[in-house]
């Protein structure tokens, strides 16, 4: 489509102000499930491709406690009661999910080339999203208007109560993992296993409980971003799974794969590339880039930085890449 | 090839702040059987693996008889004559002994081939230079289209190559011992085998320097004192300068002409065995605080 | 010798590739326009019609190419049920009918292959398939095979207005071409809601981008402005808030969102919660059931139009009494399935005049059914039905009719 | 299976080994003469994805490179012939197909050797990922440049292969020009698998920097399988577009990247045969499900259908409505082949991985027959 108006947009504050927080929006949501990519690629070295299924997974989960506990009916407190459930739910589920799939499908493969656990995690995600499908019908479903509507002022900044608990709960989902990363015996077991499973295992410490943990962990946050997502975007369907899957693993490239940190800010960075991002590309003269551009520019980056800087444009140190 | 002086001045190689090797010079004369040793860590194979391109080093220079070689890739360091075994085994495991070898032999086999030879040292951005390099992209695309019709079509004097090629590899097996195995899987072979293996897949590179990095490494008396023929034999025969990483003193004082000592990435002594001997530095490194630990390791 | 020999084939082929070069850029000027809506000078290719004899008590075959796997099962199989409901019952001359039902996948080559499936059963006619794309890769085989196929739902120009320099005889449907939804929806949106500038948001897609095009072009030569970059999107998509911040920022009167209902429901709710005001304007994709359901209060005053004129007559009537008995579907919650009834209606119409007695077999002369079908008039459930000599569906008087979302039910408006 | 195979010393060695494709190649030449067009349909289908597996195998089964982006360059090539024959196209160039052929060919292999280019260093799954952006990233462009591509509106019309006065139009034709295609695509792979380059191949999937220590240059061997597998890929496209005469995005996606993967991995990476059965498996077997010829034979099993639902209902009466009827037997085909294929599709490609890595027939590990006075060939597992 040829651009149509040439002097692209009178672009007021306002303008690049929404887009921001559009930006911290989407880019929360990235950063959640990127999360799970960086921990178990940190400790496995592997791609964890079904790892968008385990989130859509999330998604309809916590769909399905929301509308067992009553759908558009619920008001008054019972909103925060539910959506807590909800996200309870999804976390069990997708944590579960997570930890069958771990045993069944990447475990046997743990010493095998590493192509394997790829091709076994593309399986994966078929069979994930396909299940899905058919259960569904292939149809969408839509998460109940349960969340209060209204906004923030804050100079010039208009931010939506949801966009405001999104991004709330998404930073206070983050915090919580890195608590449990850097303080628990958990969490020490987790780093000690990342940094090398055979001293890790000399040491006492229970390899095979520990990758368990680091897929549980991660599938977990994925299980909020599901609830997240839904509502924020309403729509939720078998398929949903890939594209954010493909770009919160860009965002963990992007912030350096296998870094916890990273992956929350190259989240951020991914979310207003596309949004931010393509509004100031739109800026230069001869560019017009409509939305249908935006994936474009989410796997442009994700190729550039792999080829450039494969350690991530916020790590600054040079180790993970294998 | 004809065997080629090594000469290494001032090399450097650091790890995110952690020094493995620091300002090593050495002179290896063609021709002469150089020893490398020192204590677990002290940057033996770190300094292989400058050699061979393996790591870049930080600093410091490494010259290839008339031709700075520091920074180019593996693959041209190889055809420069610069050739290796590992300390842990690391042949084509599932690939024969005869392919292991013809791989060694890979770009002697006629057809195309030759551009490695005007491979360019690398700056810091690697990556957009590769992208710029495509100034040579025709004649590297012919090359490749070349060499690739003479793989399909398989003309007479491919042919040629490669059954010449074959003569060659058997020839090489049959010099290590392994005459009648050419047919046996790389990781079926018993392990004395497959360090032959090794060195014949490494002379098959037509080297004028031979790096061995622990040759003798979990062989029993007869097989090292085997070894330790070979290695000279391999000398004189093909002609190449030998620099050898050694745990076993025996082997060492027996087939080195020359030895340099390393410790904590430093070279702390060089000389003729007798001399290195006598150095008072290498023994405190070899049996100083250090040294128990190292008897009870056994050679690694 | 070596040497002079590679530098000619050097030469051969920078000669080669400077061809190709030179001739991509010679044929880049020259655009062809045929998107004129007359259905005058039509030229047929050669159809390869035959006689189909139906052994005594043997069935008639008619096929059906749909989806019934995947992502749009929930489009393809009502789509199926209703056209199989439109044999209910009935015989041609004391034969029974079969349905044949093959899964197109709504993809070219899924298309191709189930018309080839669809074509060994020795159909006389088929229903369908349902997506353009199927559609056109299917169209020679079922012209060469001389099997008239009336879709129900394929909207796209290219089906009748065909890449190559022949219009497909064996091809019409039953719905209504975007070129007449397009500039029904652009008229209404300049005249009756007095809209001067618009912003278009559309699905990337064969349906979204082809709407996309025929509204575009109408609303220009209306005297309407499309403000802003027609923003696509891809299917699936959910995330809608940074084209919702662009339409803020160029303040259209109207949003022409090109599209199905998954994609429009979380569209219009995150667009209402920054904009009011701002009019809503759409198509059949998404004028259904979901969408007032999904979209709830924020679907309220969105407008809808839908190529078929309002359903109300007596086929419209019966035919939900007989869908929704049969499959518990709402009608109007599943497209393109009045359409799919009728679609089945008219074959099965233009058979029973068309088949011979001939003994105790029965004689099916696919020209003559061709002709037949094409000479169909019939009131039927989504409305008239009659065909130009390109196939498209030009029965209805005003073949696009326009709702607003009121209380959460379709109102239609008069202009 | 050996680099020396052709080489002067060996033509004692097995002949019935070099008699095999030959027979092979003979009956599958028969098949139109007692098959109906829908199967023949099918197996044009089979033989593209034999072609675009043989094509994808140089890539994954030789050099060990995961390319998840193969269908660019399957699009590479059905665009060109789009672009340069349909009368729809943007350009409109009205160019012959045996012209495009080579070019589309060309075109693919200059993209693969572009994306080659800088991404060849990166290892394993980081391959895999860049190539997977890439590929989307091109489909992206197919539905949106529209004024390149013609957009979602797809191209159609377009050209088909005359030879001389004689069209390739019917299947039957098609059929025979994809086995021509497929046995020149094989022959290539298994003579460059045979030669220096395969070996080198061989030598960086097995380790690389070794490889290049023996004088391999990595990023040259690798980016040589890249432009081989892309033409494949390439000739695949031209021909596919032909054959199907109208193309659009859709049939660009990832799925189809998968199902080449698939092909090649379920049959065994680097194996010929493991090509052509996984081809047989994962393509024309859904396929087939949905035939008429397949409903037939199901219907006789219209006991077994009785039998199974007497034990349903048998437990439907313990927990009444907790699970439904089987369909006809009739119909299980097609039940199949809807979703229920994919969900399958995914199991297996999990269940080959973790049971049987080395794919159902596995490339037969090269056992040299040099005539040497000789120890016994050690056993040999394949990798």
């Amino acid at each position: 489509m040829p651009p149509v108006d040439a002097p692209h947009l009178a672009l007021s504050v306002g303008f690049w102000s929404d887009q921001f927080v559009n930006g911290l929006t989407t880019g929360s949501l990235y950063a959640l499930i990127a999360l799970g990519y960086t921990m178990v690629y940190g400790v496995l070295k592997m791609i964890n491709f079904s790892h968008g299924e385990v989130f859509m997974l999330g998604s309809f989960a916590g769909y399905g406690v929301l509308a067992a506990m009553g759908g558009d009916d619920i008001s008054g407190v019972m909103v925060a009661v539910t959506i807590l459930a909800a996200l309870i739910g999804a976390m069990a589920v997708s944590a579960g999910t997570a930890a069958v799939v771990e045993r069944i499908a990447y475990r046997p493969l743990r010493n095998a080339p590493r192509l394997a656990p790829l091709i076994s995690a593309i399986g994966v995600s078929i069979f994930l999203q396909y299940l899905v499908l058919d259960q569904t019908d292939a149809r969408a479903k839509f998460y109940p208007d349960i969340f209060p509507r209204g906004d923030f002022s804050a100079g010039p900044f208009d931010i939506t109560y949801i966009q405001t608990f999104l991004i709330a709960s998404s930073l206070a989902m983050m915090v919580f993992l890195y608590v449990i990363i850097q303080r628990t015996r958990m969490g020490r077991a987790i780093r000690a296993v990342a940094e090398n499973p055979a001293n890790a295992s000399l040491m006492g410490v229970d390899v095979n409980r520990t990758i368990v943990m680091v897929f549980v962990l991660g599938a977990a946050m994925a299980g909020v971003a599901g609830v997240l997502h839904g509502l924020f975007f309403q729509t939720i369907r078998g398929s949903m799974g890939f594209l954010p899957g493909i770009k919160a693993f860009t965002a963990a490239v992007l912030g350096g794969i296998g870094s916890i940190p990273g992956a929350v800010a190259g989240g951020y960075a991914l979310g207003l590339a596309e949004t931010v991002g393509r509004e100031l590309l739109n800026e230069l003269p001869g560019v017009d880039l409509g939305n249908q551009w935006r994936d474009v520019i989410a796997f442009s980056l994700l190729v550039t930085i792999l080829i450039f800087r494969p350690t991530g444009i916020f790590a600054e140190r040079a180790s993970s890449r294998a | 090839m004809a065997a080629g002086a090594l000469s290494v001045r001032g090399l450097g190689m650091q790890f995110e702040g952690l020094s493995a090797l620091a300002d090593v010079s050495m002179e290896v004369p063609a021709g002469e059987i150089h020893g490398l040793i020192g204590p677990n860590g002290a940057g033996k194979t770190t300094f292989f693996n400058c050699l061979t391109g393996f790591y870049r080093p930080t600093a410091g220079e490494l010259w290839l008889d008339a031709q700075r070689v520091d920074g180019l890739p593996t693959h041209v360091l190889s055809a420069l004559g610069v050739s290796r075994t590992f300390q842990n085994i690391r042949l084509f495991a599932n690939m024969t002994a005869i392919e292991n070898v013809l791989v060694g032999s890979h770009i002697h086999i006629g057809v195309g081939g030759t551009d490695v030879l005007t491979a360019r040292r690398p700056s810091k951005y690697a990556a957009l230079e590769r992208m710029l390099s495509l100034r040579g992209a025709p004649r590297a695309a012919l090359q490749g289209v070349v060499e690739l019709a003479g793989a399909v079509g398989r003309p007479p004097a491919v042919r040629r190559a490669e059954m010449e090629a074959v003569n060659t590899a058997r020839t090489l097996l049959g010099a290590v011992g392994l005459a009648g195995k050419e047919n046996a899987l790389a990781r079926n072979l018993p392990y004395g085998d497959q360090r032959r293996l090794e060195v014949a897949r490494a002379l098959a590179t037509r080297p004028g320097l031979l790096l061995l990095d622990e040759p003798t490494a979990g062989m029993n008396p007869q097989e090292s004192a085997a070894m330790v023929g070979l290695i000279r034999r391999i000398r004189d025969q093909f002609e190449t300068t030998v620099v050898l990483i050694e745990h076993q003193m025996r082997v060492v004082m027996g087939v080195c002409e020359r030895i340099t000592v390393l410790d904590y990435g430093r070279k702390i002594a060089e000389g003729t065995p007798a001399e290195v001997q006598r150095d008072t530095r290498v023994i405190e490194a070899y049996l100083g605080t250090r040294a128990v630990k190292e008897a009870g390791d056994g050679s690694p | 010798m070596k040497r002079a020999y590679w530098s000619r084939l050097h030469w051969l082929l920078a000669a080669f590739a400077l061809v190709a070069v030179v001739a991509a850029a010679c044929g880049g000027d020259d655009d062809d326009d045929d998107t004129g809506g007359d259905g005058g000078d039509v030229t047929y290719g050669t159809a390869g019609f035959k006689v189909i004899e139906i052994a005594a008590g043997a069935p008639v075959k008619i096929g059906v190419s749909s989806v019934t796997s995947g992502d749009l099962t929930g489009l393809g199989q009502p789509i199926v049920d209703a056209a199989i409901l439109a044999g209910e019952g009935k015989t041609i001359q004391g034969h029974p009918i079969e349905w044949v039902v093959k899964d197109d996948q709504c993809s070219p080559d899924g298309g191709a292959a189930a018309a080839n499936q669809i074509l060994q059963e020795g159909v006389v006619a088929t229903v369908g398939p349902i997506c353009s794309g199927a559609v056109v890769a299917a169209q020679p085989q079922y012209e060469q095979a001389g099997v008239t196929h009336v879709s129900p739902s394929s909207t796209a120009h290219k089906p009748t207005f065909p890449d190559r320099d022949q219009v497909f005889q064996t091809f019409l449907r039953t719905t209504y071409s975007d070129d007449i939804q397009g500039p029904a929806q652009a008229k209404f949106a300049y005249g009756t809601l007095q809209a001067k500038t618009a912003y278009i948001v559309y699905d990337t897609d064969a349906y979204g981008s082809g709407l996309r095009d025929a509204f575009r072009k109408a609303f220009e030569a209306e005297g309407g402005k499309i403000v802003g970059t027609p923003e696509g999107f891809e299917k699936k998509t959910t995330d809608f808030k940074s084209i919702v911040t662009n339409i803020q920022n160029a303040k259209p009167d109207l949003v022409y969102f090109s599209g199905f209902y998954a994609e429009a429901t979380p569209f219009i709710k995150q667009l209402r919660a920054e904009n009011k005001d701002v009019k809503f304007l759409s198509g059949d994709g998404v004028k259904n059931d979901e969408f007032t359901k999904g979209a709830g209060a924020d679907a309220e005053g969105a407008y809808l139009s839908l190529p078929s004129p309002v359903y109300a007559g007596d086929g419209y009537r019966s035919f939900t009494e007989l869908f929704e008995k049969a499959t518990g579907l709402k009608v109007d919650s599943s497209p393109f399935v009045a359409e799919s009834y009728d679609a089945a209606t008219v074959i099965i119409t233009a058979l029973e005049k068309v088949a011979e007695k001939d003994g105790d077999k029965l004689k099916i002369d696919l020209e003559k059914l061709n002709e037949e079908i094409r000479k169909v008039e019939l009131d039927g459930a989504a409305g008239k039905i009659k065909f130009d000599a390109r196939g498209d569906n030009v029965g209805g008087e005003t073949p696009v009719s326009l709702f607003v979302v009121k209380n959460g039910a379709y109102e239609e408006v008069k202009d | 299976m050996n680099p020396m195979r052709q080489l002067g010393d060996s033509t004692v060695g097995r002949l019935p080994g070099a008699a095999r494709w030959p027979l092979f190649l003979a009956l599958v030449a028969m098949l139109p003469f007692l098959l109906s067009d829908v199967w023949i349909q099918m197996l044009f289908f089979v033989g593209l994805f034999i072609v675009l597996g043989l094509g994808l195998n140089v890539v994954v089964g030789f050099a060990g490179l995961l390319d998840l982006g193969y269908v660019a360059f399957f699009a590479a090539g059905a665009y060109s012939l789009g672009i340069m024959t349909s009368p729809g196209s943007p350009f409109d160039l009205d160019m012959n197909f045996w012209l495009v052929l080579p070019l589309g060919v060309l075109i693919a292999a200059s993209f693969g050797v572009l994306l080659g280019l800088p991404v060849l260093p990166l290892r394993g799954d980081y391959l895999a990922i860049v190539t997977l952006g890439f590929g989307e990233i091109i489909r992206l462009f197919l539905v949106n440049r529209e004024d390149v591509t013609a957009g979602s509106q797809g191209l159609s019309a377009i050209a088909r292969p005359e030879i001389g006065s004689f069209q390739i139009e019917t299947f039957t034709h098609w059929f025979y020009f994809i086995l021509i295609a497929a046995v020149i695509v094989g022959f290539i792979a298994s003579r460059l698998r045979d030669s220096r380059i395969g070996r080198a191949w061989e030598a960086i999937r097995e380790d690389e920097d070794v490889a290049a220590a023996m004088g391999v240059n990595k990023v040259k061997y690798k980016l040589m399988a890249f432009a081989i597998g892309a033409s494949v890929g390439g000739l695949g496209g031209v021909l596919y577009a032909s054959f199907i005469g109208f193309i659009n995005p859709a049939g660009f996606s990832l799925q189809v990247s998968i199902d080449v993967i698939a092909v090649v991995i379920i049959g065994g990476m680097g194996s010929t045969p493991g090509v052509i059965l996984g081809s047989l498996v994962l393509i024309g077997f859904p396929r087939i499900l949905q035939f008429k010829e397949t409903a037939d034979f199901l219907g006789k099993f219209e006991w077994l259908r009785d039998g199974l639902n007497g034990i349903v209902a048998a437990f439907d009466t313990v927990i009444p409505g907790s699970i439904g009827r089987l369909p006809a037997a009739s119909e299980w085909g097609r039940e199949l082949a809807d979703d229920t294929r994919f969900i399958i599709f995914g199991a297996l490609l999990v269940a080959i991985m973790v049971l049987r890595p080395e794919g159902l027939v596995p490339s037969r590990r090269r056992q040299l027959e040099f005539e040497t006075e000789d120890l016994p060939v050690p056993a040999g597992g394949a990798a």
